[in-house]
């Protein structure tokens, strides 16, 4: 199953854990199991059938531009991160 | 910026009737102040008129026993593209080097610099130190004025309306004598001095025979500091003479704290410039180059 | 391909717009000219916070000359929602506030009123006739200022936000970030030695030479046509499409030169102002900011209060590490605490690991990304404690560094791992470079150390090459040219083509002509739109075996192309001959590339300085500078030199004089390139380079993006040099002179 | 009053007569009457040196100098730096240095180190930078230009 790691600020949801493991072949897929787990939890990332916006989520340490779209492995570690600007 | 006619006087007789008719007539030599301030809303005018047509403000003349004359209106770069006025005064030199950058040069004149009456202008302490004087001409003829008395405050100088600077005139070196502008900016050009020195030595077989001092941008006007000077004169050239010098200068200032510098800071530079000042002119005299 | 076998990456080709810019000829935003120009003039708030009670333009509508007088009332009204202005999501009601407020002006040169009239001296003086009656309001200046209880408030609507969800505290707090690993108490309490520190910088200005402007005209067909200066196109077609409430498609931006940007010119301020303007007379209106509106109004980069607290045991492993950020945003939310808090221990593997990050809104201009947006301020920190700590270990600080380095598979604060990274090899470029063992020469020296990490973007970019019968290719892209990108991305093109970088034309299009295009910046451009034109020149090759085949009759799979020669059994044709022979075999050729690359891979640099203490002034000089950074692959290494060596030098302005000095009421006292004073070239050495190559897996030709990560170590670097010298250690920035004596005076004390 | 000012000038060697107001830069009549767009305004208070022009014998800030100063002047823009269709050797040094990144400062460093070159043909570093200090680059840390200005005096010597 792929490993989801809960930012520090969410972790209220999951009573502390760090780090979850659900089932899903798509970070939507994950989400939706994490909501299933942990109720609330999908309303704080994900906002009008969009990743919040200045969140991202990466995918085995890869920034995605896929979002909510992208393939998750079953080894998988997906996290969400602040999305980064440039100059 | 606001309309603003424009006149080219060929005369001082005729630039003096202009700015009599015109009470806010601005004069433009350099314009390096000028636009900047007029530009900004620092200024406003109706006219401006520029100086560089007039003979008697654009001439740089020496001669070995009267002196040094530059017309108000004289470009740095002038001063020190000039062969005779290097190896007379090679501090001036220095110093028209030192203003602005190379560009500003080509245009900036010490008159402009002297009239902008900056507490900072770097001209001041220099022109103070080696006692250059002010030629002033107005409706009522034209009257002289020691360069040390010639701002009164913030961009206040004794000019009365309808009287215009003309020439700044510079005694003839002293034998044995030497002198230094050092100041303090944080970048290496292209800055306004923190603090400033000014200084001429005139050296008498290991004494100070007399020294003259001023300080930049730590009171509201050029500060000259009589006392520093006069407390070198009969004493050996030694560090603690000019230690004690350079206390007196750090002492008499009187500045400000702002985006510059901190008030204790600049006090603390003046001392610092003074004594690097007078150190540099002593060397300057002992090696005979001033 | 691997590296020895290049024949283009990694050669230094002239530029390809370089003749247009060595003679002037080349068009800047502020060049552009047109029939009927009006020129626009933008009236700025005296005030650093205040209520507007009321506008009154009828004398400046009155003055000869004038076309047109605009407010923010002349915008449509549209419903708030959240805009991407470039690189990220903002409310609707914060973008059009920042182009001209309404009701209540937020900082000392926030627009709120525009003049259209025949010439620029007319608008100015017309604008100072417009009739304005403010309430004044006590301001908030500094993070920490405009935290405390009591602060003056500077959006009533505003509620600080924890992750997606809004605490319902109303406060100058926009945002606040936390990232938590391991066990942070278990971690200090392994330590040998602690260090905590606390640190102040200033507001910065990115300080490019070119003020922004903008010329725009509504024309009779209802379509806005746009020149400009802009790191993005897209961005300011989308942003003022989105503020004018029009559809994207009816606004065509057409990209001028840009002079400088370093993340100030992704923000739109002037278009849509001078749109309506244009609108409003029915003439083309150009707008052209001051100076000192470029220094009010634009930019800065935030000033911060950060704490750093780091822990190491004696064998030098750091146990622990904790951080406290305050970025300023500005007037609106956005301070790039975000990648700051995501920046700030990225250099180090450390098991135990608290981050918080806040993002406070003051009454100083809206800030924007400026190279490595948010890592210089927290670099500055944790590698000046980092130095401190080596130095009570006793052990060499890049020995130090080298103990605790971020490699591949090292999770990172914020979660993720690394991929391939080069921070162990930009660490060892540094101690084998001669200049770190160099004797320093002198009395009141000292030599300091830094590295720095930026993560780079990806972000979409589209190309088309077409190619001509000469046996040469055009290629059309989207990508403002801000540094050499135009050669840099031609050559990736070129490589794939097999011909020289010379015969590859590329051209920077306006939004109508090109597929969407994303800012240049991010240090994006040489990767994700390299790759765009990569992906279009293997389109070209792919059509082009097809016309080969076809000329021989076989099948296309059976054709190669190497180096541009195209082969199918004992047959062989060049890319220039096969060019020539279109029209026979198909009709002209176009490739096109479109992507919105993964991939990215983060950049490391280092820089070792050299640095001589004046004790009697506290004046710095820089005796010797050198910069290392990994550049995955150097496509132009001359490019790659100039990003280091220009980033290196403003984190150098950065470190020792820049800074926005405020007086109490909020004026920049000091809003002129004489008195903000940005390094001339008297105030440097020669810019030593050192160009570290780990290639990057996520790219075809390895690419990481260079333009940002060297701004991060220098004042750190500097810091530490500075304490070398001096025996000081500097926790604010900038470290000028009166800092530094002061610094020197309290220790005596 | 009100009137504008007559001027005749020599502009890159061809004499020239304009119009303007007196209160109108050197820089904006270079720019709006001539189309001399080369000529750069980075802060209109002459510290960045991106209008630098010659002015006789000198560099000047053209936004310092008004319009109607020019007048019996010989101004020589970037427009006028190449020698017809060939560039000077400063312009070629700085293409083969990369001595420029986004170019705004480009036409002012250039017009500023030919007036260096036409005075001292073998300038070391330190009066290449002293002399530069006027013009400010944000982009290469100087580093690029201060070597093109080294090999174009290099070449104008030979």
């Amino acid at each position: 199953m792929p490993t989801v790691y809960i930012p520090t600020l969410l972790q209220t949801f999951t009573g502390g854990k760090s780090a979850v493991e659900v089932e899903g072949a798509t970070v939507r897929q994950v989400i939706d199991n994490l909501e299933q787990a942990y109720p609330g939890i999908r309303e704080r990332l994900v906002d009008q059938g969009k990743l919040r916006p200045n969140i991202s989520v990466a995918v085995d340490g890869e920034v995605t531009p896929m979002g909510l779209l992208e393939a998750v492995g079953p080894r998988s570690e997906v996290h969400f991160v602040a999305a980064i600007k440039g100059g | 910026m606001k309309w603003f006619d424009y006149a080219t006087p060929a005369s001082v007789g005729e630039a003096v009737g202009l700015l009599t008719a015109h009470p806010n007539a601005r004069l433009l030599a350099g314009g390096t102040d000028l636009l900047v301030q007029l530009r900004a809303g620092r200024k406003e005018t109706d006219l401006v008129v520029d100086l560089k047509r007039i003979p008697e403000l654009n001439a740089i003349e020496y001669d070995p026993g009267r002196g040094l004359s530059i017309g108000a209106a004289v470009p740095c770069y002038r001063i020190y593209r000039d062969q005779t006025v290097a190896r007379a005064y090679p501090a001036l030199v220095e110093l028209a080097s030192l203003i602005g950058g190379t560009q500003i040069q080509g245009r900036a004149s010490l008159g402009g610099n002297l009239c902008n009456a900056a507490p900072s202008a770097d001209s001041a302490p220099l022109l103070i130190a080696l006692g250059a004087t002010c030629r002033v001409a107005g409706a009522l003829g034209t009257r002289e004025i020691a360069v040390e008395d010639f701002c009164t405050g913030p961009s206040r100088t004794v000019l009365q309306a309808g009287e215009l600077l003309v020439s700044l005139h510079l005694p003839p070196p002293p034998a044995h004598s030497g002198a230094r502008y050092l100041r303090f900016i944080p970048r290496n050009e292209m800055d306004i001095a923190v603090a400033g020195a000014g200084v001429e030595v005139v050296l008498d077989d290991g004494k100070f025979r007399s020294a003259r001092i001023a300080l930049a941008a730590v009171a509201p006007t050029p500060l000259f500091v009589r006392e520093a000077g006069e407390a070198l004169a009969g004493q050996p050239v030694n560090e603690a003479s000019i230690a004690r010098a350079a206390e007196i200068a750090r002492a008499s200032a009187k500045p400000i704290t702002d985006m510059r510098g901190t008030a204790e800071y600049r006090r603390h530079l003046c001392g610092v410039l003074t004594r690097r000042a007078i150190e540099a002119a002593v060397e300057r005299a002992r090696e005979g180059k001033r | 391909m691997k590296t020895q076998e290049y024949s283009v990456i990694g050669t230094r080709p002239i530029r390809h717009d370089g003749a247009d810019k060595v003679t002037g000829r080349a068009l800047y935003g502020a060049d552009f000219q047109m029939a009927g120009l009006l020129h626009g003039y933008i009236l700025r708030s005296p005030h650093a916070h205040a209520r507007i009670r009321r506008i009154d333009t009828s004398k400046a509508a009155a003055f000869p000359g004038v076309r047109a007088v605009m407010t923010a009332d002349d915008f449509p009204q549209a419903p708030d929602r959240l805009v991407d202005l470039g690189e990220g999501d903002t409310p609707l009601s914060y973008a059009r506030g920042n182009v001209l407020a309404k009701g209540k002006v937020l900082y000392k040169g926030h627009a709120f009123a525009a003049v259209a009239a025949t010439s620029v001296h007319i608008a100015e003086e017309a604008a100072g006739l417009i009739e304005v009656d403010y309430e004044v309001l006590p301001c908030a200046l500094t993070a920490p200022e405009a935290m405390q209880e009591g602060a003056p408030i500077l959006h009533e609507d505003l509620k600080t936000k924890e992750f997606g969800e809004q605490t319902g505290r109303v406060s100058n707090v926009a945002e606040h970030f936390r990232h938590v690993m391991g066990d942070i108490e278990a971690g200090f309490a392994q330590a040998d030695v602690i260090v905590e520190r606390e640190f102040n910088t200033a507001t910065v200005h990115q300080g490019y030479i070119e003020p922004h402007n903008a010329t725009a005209l509504w024309n009779n067909d209802g379509r806005i046509l746009v020149w400009c200066s802009t790191q993005g196109a897209f961005v300011v077609r989308d942003v003022t499409a989105c503020l004018l409430d029009v559809p994207v498609s009816r606004v065509r931006v057409t990209p001028m030169e840009i002079g400088g940007g370093f993340g100030g010119k992704i923000p739109v301020y002037l278009e849509p102002v001078a749109a309506l303007l244009s609108k409003k007379t029915g003439k083309p209106v150009k707008i052209v900011m001051s100076r000192k509106d470029v220094f009010e109004a634009t930019g800065p980069t935030p000033g911060s209060y950060i704490k750093v607290k780091i822990g190491a045991r004696k064998d030098g492993r750091i146990t622990a590490a904790q951080a406290y950020l305050a970025y300023e945003a500005g007037a609106y939310p956005g301070a790039m605490v975000a990648p700051g808090a995501m920046c700030v221990f990225a250099a180090y593997d450390i098991p135990n690991v608290v981050i918080d990050g806040f993002d406070v809104v003051v009454n100083k201009p809206s800030t924007a990304a400026y190279r490595a947006p948010g890592a210089t301020n927290a670099a500055f920190a944790t590698e000046t404690v980092v130095d401190e700590i080596a130095e009570k270990l006793g052990m060499d600080p890049l020995d130090f560094r080298l103990k605790n380095a971020a490699k591949e598979g090292t999770r990172r604060a914020d979660g993720p791992k690394y991929r391939r990274i080069g921070c162990v090899e930009v660490i060892e470029a540094m101690k084998k470079h001669p200049h770190y063992s160099a004797p320093l020469g002198g009395p009141n020296r000292g030599r300091g150390v830094a590295v720095g990490f930026w993560f780079n973007v990806g972000l979409p970019s589209s190309c088309t090459i077409s190619v001509n019968a000469d046996g040469t290719v055009n290629l059309v892209e989207g990508s403002t040219d801000i540094g050499g990108t135009r050669t840099s991305i031609a050559m990736q093109a070129a490589e794939v083509l097999g011909i020289p970088a010379e015969d590859v034309r590329p051209t920077v299009v306006d939004t109508d002509s090109v597929g969407f295009t994303a800012v240049t910046g991010g240090s994006r451009t040489t990767f994700a739109t390299g790759w765009a034109a990569y992906e279009a020149a293997q389109d070209i090759v792919r059509q082009l075996k097809e016309r080969a085949a076809k000329l021989w009759e076989t099948d296309a799979a059976s054709v190669t192309m190497e180096r541009g020669i195209f082969r199918a059994g004992d047959k062989s044709i060049t890319f220039q001959e096969l060019a020539a022979k279109l029209d026979q075999t198909g009709g002209p050729v176009v490739g096109r590339g479109a992507v919105n690359p993964r991939g990215v891979g983060g950049s490391f640099s280092g820089n070792i300085v050299d640095v001589e203490v004046d004790p009697e002034t506290g004046k710095v000089t820089i005796l010797r500078f050198t910069a290392v950074q990994d550049a995955g692959k150097a496509i132009h290494p001359s490019y790659v030199e100039g990003q280091m060596q220009g980033g290196s030098v403003q984190g150098i302005g950065w470190a020792l004089n820049e800074e926005y000095w405020m007086n109490g009421s909020g004026t920049m006292m000091n809003s002129s390139l004489l008195d903000y004073r940005m390094p001339t070239a008297l105030d440097l050495p020669m810019i030593d380079t050192v160009i570290v190559e780990v290639p990057n897996p996520g790219h075809p030709f390895g690419v990481r993006g260079v333009g940002e990560a060297n701004i991060i170590p220098p004042p750190a670097a500097i810091a530490n040099a500075i304490y070398h010298a001096a025996g000081v250690r500097m926790n604010r920035l900038p470290m000028n002179p009166p800092a530094i004596m002061e610094a020197i005076w309290s220790q005596r004390d | 009053m009100h009137n504008k000012v007559r001027v005749r000038t020599t502009i890159n060697s061809e004499p020239q007569e304009f119009l303007c107001e007196p209160r109108q830069s050197l820089l904006e009549c270079l720019r709006d009457i001539f189309g001399l767009t080369g000529t750069k305004e980075g802060c209109n208070d002459g510290n960045c040196g991106a209008c630098t022009v010659m002015m006789d014998d000198r560099v000047v800030t053209s936004c310092l100098v008004l319009g109607v100063e020019a007048e019996g002047c010989q101004i020589t823009t970037i427009e006028g730096i190449a020698r017809g269709s060939e560039l000077h050797p400063l312009q070629r040094a700085f293409l083969q240095n990369a001595a420029l990144q986004c170019g705004i400062c480009t036409p002012g460093f250039i017009v500023a180190a030919k007036a260096l070159l036409d005075r001292e043909p073998n300038p070391s570093e330190e009066q290449i930078r002293l002399w530069l200090a006027n013009n400010l680059c944000r982009c290469t840390g100087y580093d690029k230009i201060i070597r093109a200005v080294e090999q174009a005096a290099q070449e104008v010597r030979a």
